[in-house]
């Protein structure tokens, strides 16, 4: 069962018995070190920046961690490695656009000054030039995207070795998101950039994801490989009977989540942004202005 | 109080003489916002009277099974320029028409941002009309609907040069608009009162905002698909052409994709102007202004999600079609809340039931009927059933009629004794308002019921089933009276600008800019705009003042 | 009051989605049903909020200012929330009943493939060599696969009670699943705009036993009966002489062109031209002196005949049974 | 501010034109009718060298603009002019293209793949053709004296149209000559 292993950068631990052998996908709970690496590794970042204590948004920031470790270690991670598409896709979708937001919102309010200097110099780098973080953001969903990259992005395509691309992946999709939910959600409220050019970002966004998405959903059957390969732990009859979902149905499915539900988020961003500056008191300091600001000095 | 100082017309364009008096020629030589905006109100009404004579016609055929009044070739024809006049060069200009007249009077300034470009994209929006008219002297108007399905617009299939001069047309109509949504835009955003924020225009102007970003955003495919179209029928090109390898599903994905947010830019500044009246004759601010706005914005950002949801009986299959039903269903939302919000505003209120607030309250039911029926094609199985049927018919004159239609004559009556400077009595503004929504009603309610029991839509006649004969003879009459009474109210309008009493400058007391400067506005709307401190800047200027005096009691209440 | 509704109630059941007649459009006027009922809920409420603020609020003489209420978060919430819970309820039934009714063909072989023309519809029973046009049969209780295309535009399946519509695309194949409760005929019509002839395309499905419709479908795999009247043999020489067989399949002769309707069993069709008008002698007298006078439009191209080529050219059809 | 704004607002609406134009050709990619064959016609090199001179026009119009603040209205009009220059000879080289294509008997109504190909290039070229003239005014315009203060907004506004073409040339040219050599 050894190269089953390599589907991650580091053996997996089966939860529950062998990885792919369980009776039920459902049992198919996997822990991976190089995740778990991940998570530690960015627990330790929050910690250090808030001085080992735990501050108002704790919840969130760990909550975006113990969503991505429920993403990367469940059934769903297996199906998105061995069978689905679409599962594949959700779970780009709740790191780019759930865990990522969630760590972004619940940076430590209270920092050390140099911490306090560095955060304040990303975020005016960011508000200032708020189209590298949209490029970040689409960028990426873009760039795994492209087939060559993703059928790459699979162990299958490696006769040998150690796969490190799965978990760039990961690392890319929370990097990205981050940057790209910093200029409207960022830790200074100061630096967000201005609401509504915070709905044109998060519109134009949505136009690029669902470019995408309207791609993956008319392209012809057969151009990402890995879907169309062999059955690997026999649950091929289940989800291609049982439940329904054909190779086509699952490609549909996949670019169709791309693109509705990934735009219902960044629609409902615009939506909560408006919403705030509607209705926020006169006098109340929303945002700084910006670099960029295309509705000149009057707003 | 500052007073401010807003640039004059002639400031902001250097070297063009403006003078009274020289007749048509100074209309046609107007760069004047408002005498723009009237223009295209004129042209609405014009295409309007054309639209519907073509609509009467069509009635008349389908008064009786087998009826061969019209030739099949003709009622196609027929058909189709009515759905596009009525699209193109009616309910658009009329659109435009009150967001060039009046944006830059409630946002205090005195023309729009690029004077000339704004009449440019009227006369360009114009010669779009006619040349679309032209056709019917040039060898037969376009034939394969509104729509235009390919590949019935193509050459085999549709051979006269009918479609031709409709894509040219809708071209330069198309590009009139998407100028002065531009135009629009940069007014709003550029040349408000210094005091006015974002956060306090007025209703009317942010749906007018919005719809413009709409407008931009939703043009262009329609105008890449009309290129392509053109290039198919002219250079033998293969976009629709599906024996060369084109196809016929690119062009309604392109044709919806600019086709239902179309719907939204026809709705959106109806909601405006609604939004305004229900205000000034419920004397309270609208219930909710962020909701109003945002359900505007969500509305907008949503229309392109929803394209899909003309394409349910193409087989795309049904993943495809669950995740737009989905978006689809979502939009209902944002509709719901403006007529919940509308109802808010009346909540608690003084209501006073002028020919505007007559025309608003229909509205809510008319457009609550359009919009649940819209919502039932949103639920794929019902959508499978009632698509393309008369069912159709009677939801998008709902929507069209009873939702932006009703919207903008509430408009034409609110906004009249300042356009004009003159008053149109009420009486006969509310013998035009039954006549027209009991004419309406009367047409299109049935044809619910004759979708339903089984008529497809654009046939030029059917066959004796039972129940088709009475149901169709019922509509055409209805139509009939929809008819007369269109014409009623273009007697009385000729007949109050002829002969009508004068309009004060604030007749109903009213909270916008555009209640402040003379009735009707000088060329210089205004010369100082006292500073704005919330969406009803008129009303705070009231409420300040305690000497201040209406010209005149403008309230009887009957 | 009552009577009126009652009577709006007897029109409405008499309507065609209303009466469904396969199980397909079952699920559809079931989920129509619901739907009704919430819409007019919404309907009653905002009309029946209207009336009561129309009666309560309107201004009387000498009213203050109102109170200048600007939001009111509650109501708010459930402006929003109780639509939500609607939309979301009707949805997950949408998926169900879109399940129900049009799963996907997968391989099956169709039972009928039918292709749509301008202004006819071709029927072909694979496996069996019968072809028919515009009066399709099918078998009741067994759930029958059909296959659409187009030989030209866009064209859609129709027939209101038997459930949904399915647009006929050139260059693409839809399907459409039919299980028919009841034998009878039932009328439906091309429901996608399709050119000039758009409202004579109409579609008559004929929903039969099973072993009825085997017999039917064994009667029409046949070849064309051989003409016996010397006016219907002469009629055979002329139809074959003017290049009939050019557009015209009649299996069992030399024609077999595939641009007009088969005319193997033309007789044996109630009507003629797509459910324009009844299959007579007369009819057929017309249609084939001038086709554009009868149906403007259609493909079908005028032969100037003699009065007496016309009347054996009749003869000869109208044996086709 | 307003010229700017504005020029902003139709190079959005623009970009969704152009945005549909690639749809279609992608689109078209995607079906059996595209023709992989007629693909290989195209001359990737010779049209990715007229492609850097179209970039190389940006880079001189942002040199131009330069020298229009810092009040260098002599460097301005040559730069412009070299901007002129690059542009023309783009348009040059999709001339030649096109003279090529249509000696392989590449039309517009061969097959979807010349139909979408010239459409494509076709709409580029000719805003590239309209950036040209309304330059070529620009040229006059500073020739006449017009653009002796450095306080208009004009050239600023016809930059961001100039630097708009580039860039869709840019989505263009990695659309239609090297993604499908990538991925076919």
């Amino acid at each position: 069962m050894k190269e089953l292993f390599l589907y991650d950068a580091f053996a997996g631990i089966p939860l529950c018995g062998t990885e792919g052998a369980a009776d039920s996908i459902w049992g198919n709970w996997l822990l991976m070190p190089g995740v778990l690496l991940l998570i530690a590794g960015l627990s330790g970042l929050y910690l250090l920046l808030s001085g080992g204590k735990l501050q108002k948004g704790a919840g969130l920031y760990f909550g975006g961690l113990v969503l991505l470790l429920l993403v990367q270690s469940s059934p769903l991670h297996f199906l998105a490695m061995h069978y689905l598409f679409s599962a594949h896709m959700v779970g780009h979708i709740i790191i780019l656009l759930g865990c990522a937001p969630l760590l972004v919102l619940g940076l430590p309010e209270q920092v050390g000054p140099d911490t306090q200097n560095i955060l304040a110099a990303v975020s005016k780098v960011l508000s200032q030039r708020p189209w590298l973080g949209w490029l970040c953001g689409i960028g990426v969903m873009w760039f795994w995207h492209v087939t060559a990259v993703f059928d790459a992005a699979f162990p299958a395509a490696l006769a040998t070795g150690v796969n490190l691309l799965p978990l760039l992946l990961t690392f890319s999709l929370l990097l990205a998101g981050a940057l790209f939910a910093w200029p409207i959600l960022g830790p200074l409220p100061a630096y967000r950039i201005n609401p509504l050019l915070g709905v044109l970002y998060l519109f134009t966004a949505c136009v690029g994801c669902s470019l995408l998405g309207l791609l993956i959903t008319f392209a012809p059957l057969g151009i990402y490989h890995h879907y169309l390969s062999a059955d690997a732990y026999g649950f091929d009859g289940l989800i291609r009977k049982g439940w329904g979902i054909t190779a086509a149905v699952d490609q549909q499915m996949a670019g169709l989540i791309m693109w509705v539900p990934c735009c219902f988020v960044y629609l409902s961003g615009s939506l909560y942004l408006l919403h705030n500056w509607l209705t926020a008191k006169d006098g109340q300091p929303l945002w700084k202005e910006s670099g960029l600001n295309l509705e000149g000095d009057r707003i | 109080m500052g007073k401010l100082h807003i640039p004059e017309p002639e400031e902001a364009l250097p070297g063009v003489e403006l003078e009274d008096n020289q007749g048509l020629l100074q209309w046609i030589s107007s760069v004047d916002h408002k005498q723009i905006g009237i223009m295209y109100l004129w042209m609405a009404l014009f295409f309007m009277l054309l639209g519907g004579l073509g609509a009467l016609l069509m009635r008349v055929q389908l008064a009786v099974p087998r009826n061969d009044l019209l030739s099949p070739e003709i009622y196609n024809q027929v058909f189709t320029m009515h759905g596009t006049t009525m699209i193109f060069l009616v309910a658009t200009p009329a659109i435009l028409g009150f967001s060039v007249y009046l944006s830059p009077l409630m946002i205090g300034a005195n023309d729009m941002a690029f004077p000339r470009l704004n009449a440019f994209s009227f006369w360009i929006a114009l010669c779009g009309g006619f040349l679309l008219y032209f056709s019917f002297l040039a060898g037969g108007a376009p034939d394969a609907g509104w729509f235009n399905y390919a590949p019935l617009n193509q050459r085999p299939y549709s051979p006269s040069p009918g479609i031709d001069y409709y894509c040219i047309g809708l071209l330069l109509a198309g590009s009139g608009t998407v100028a002065t949504a531009v135009n629009l835009i940069v007014t709003v955003l550029k040349l408000r009162v210094p005091s006015m924020s974002l956060r306090e225009l007025p209703v009317f102007v942010w749906m007018v905002l919005i719809n413009s970003f709409l407008i931009l955003a939703a043009f262009p495919s329609l105008n890449a698909a009309l290129a392509m179209l053109l290039l198919d029928r002219q250079l033998q090109a293969h976009f629709f052409d599906i024996a060369g390898g084109g196809s016929s599903l690119l062009w309604q994905h392109l044709f919806w994709l600019f086709g239902h947010p179309e719907v939204y830019i026809l709705i959106l500044p109806a909601f405006g102007i609604l939004s305004e009246v229900f205000q000034v004759f419920s004397r309270k601010p609208i219930f909710g202004y962020a909701f109003i706005v945002g359900s505007g914005m969500a509305i907008a950002l949503l229309a392109f999600g929803v394209w899909i949801h003309h394409m349910f009986a193409t087989g795309l299959g049904i993943t495809v079609n669950g995740f737009f039903s989905a978006s689809s269903l979502l939009i209902g939302i944002p509709t719901g809340v403006k007529i919940f919000s509308w109802l808010g505003t009346m909540w608690g209120g003084s209501l006073r039931f002028t020919t505007a607030m007559l025309f608003a309250t229909a509205f809510l039911v008319e457009f609550t009927i359009g919009g649940l029926s819209g919502v039932s094609f949103a639920i794929v199985p019902i959508d499978w059933q009632l698509t393309d049927t008369y069912y159709v018919v009677a939801h998008l004159h709902y929507v069209f009629v009873g939702g932006s239609l009703f919207g903008l004559l509430a408009g034409l009556f609110y906004w009249f004794p300042k356009m004009s400077g003159k008053i149109i009595p009420e009486k006969q503004g509310k013998w035009f308002f039954w006549l027209f929504v009991i004419g309406f009603n009367m047409t299109f309610l049935i044809q619910h019921a004759l979708g339903v029991l089984g008529m497809p839509r654009r046939v030029y006649t059917y066959p004796d089933l039972p129940n088709y004969t009475w149901m169709n003879m019922l509509s055409t009459a209805g139509a009939f009276i929809m008819g007369f009474s269109v014409l009623y109210l273009g007697f009385i309008i000729y007949k109050s600008i002829k002969s009508g009493k004068k309009a004060p400058d604030d007749p109903w007391n009213a909270y916008t800019l555009e209640w402040l400067t003379t009735s009707p506005p000088q060329l210089q709307n205004f010369k100082e705009v006292p500073p704005v401190k919330s969406f009803r800047p008129l009303r705070d200027l009231k409420q300040d003042n305690p000497n201040w005096q209406l010209q005149d009691d403008p309230w009887k209440i009957d | 009051m009552i009577l009126v509704l009652t009577h709006i109630n007897t029109i409405f059941l008499s309507l065609s989605i209303f009466q469904p007649a396969s199980s397909q459009a079952d699920h559809i006027a079931t989920l129509t049903n619901y739907f009704i009922v919430a819409a007019a809920f919404i309907l009653l409420v905002v009309t029946g909020l209207l009336i009561y603020v129309i009666l309560r609020f309107k201004a009387k003489p000498g009213d203050a200012e109102p109170r200048q209420v600007r939001r009111n978060k509650k109501v708010e919430a459930v402006m929003i929330g109780v639509p939500f819970l609607m939309v979301a309820g009707f949805f997950i039934y949408t998926i169900n009943v879109m399940q129900e009714v049009h799963p996907p063909a997968g391989n099956q072989v169709p039972d009928v493939i039918v292709t749509g023309h301008q202004w006819w519809w071709e029927a072909s029973y694979p496996g069996t060599g019968a072809v028919t046009a515009n009066e399709i049969h099918l078998p009741v209780h067994k759930k029958v696969l059909l296959q659409f295309s187009s030989s030209d535009v866009i064209h859609d399946w129709w027939v209101p009670e038997l459930g949904p519509k399915m647009d006929m695309m050139p260059g693409r194949k839809t399907h459409l699943w039919l299980t028919i409760n009841e034998p009878g005929v039932y009328e439906g019509a091309c429901s996608e705009f399709c050119g000039e002839q758009h409202a004579w395309m109409r579609i008559r499905v004929v929903a039969q036993r099973q072993d009825e419709y085997e017999r039917w479908l064994q009667q029409k795999s046949q070849p064309a009966q051989e003409p016996q009247h010397p006016l219907a043999l002469k009629g055979e020489a002329i139809f074959n002489l003017a290049t009939c067989g050019n557009c015209h399949t009649i299996r069992g002769t030399a024609a077999q062109g595939q641009s007009g309707p088969d005319l193997t069993h033309f007789a044996s069709r109630t009507e003629m031209l797509a459910g324009m008008m009844p299959t007579t002698e007369d009819n057929l007298r017309d249609w084939l002196t001038d086709p554009q006078q009868v149906k403007p439009g259609a493909h079908m191209p005028r032969f100037i005949f003699e009065q007496d080529s016309i009347n054996a050219l009749v003869a000869y059809i109208s044996g086709l049974k | 501010m307003e010229n700017r704004l504005m020029m902003f607002l139709v190079i959005g609406t623009e970009a969704i034109f152009f945005l549909s134009l690639i749809f279609a050709f992608v689109y078209f990619a995607f079906e059996p009718g595209y023709d992989n064959h007629t693909w290989q016609l195209l001359n990737i090199k010779s049209t990715g060298i007229f492609s850097v001179l179209l970039f190389a026009s940006s880079f001189t119009f942002w040199r131009a603009e330069k020298s229009y603040k810092k009040g260098e209205v002599k460097r301005l009009k040559r730069w412009l002019f070299a901007t002129i220059g690059l542009g023309t000879v783009f348009l040059f080289g999709q001339g030649r293209e096109y003279w090529s294509l249509l000696h392989e008997d590449l039309t517009i109504s061969k097959n979807n793949f010349g139909t979408s190909f010239y459409t494509l290039t076709g709409f580029h070229g000719l805003h590239v053709f309209i950036g040209l003239v309304i330059l070529a005014i620009v040229l006059k315009l500073a020739a006449a004296g017009d653009f002796d203060e450095p306080d208009s907004s004009v050239i600023n506004t016809v930059g961001i149209y100039w630097h708009f073409v580039d860039v869709v040339w840019l989505v263009v040219f990695t659309v239609v000559y090297v993604l499908p050599g990538v991925l076919l």
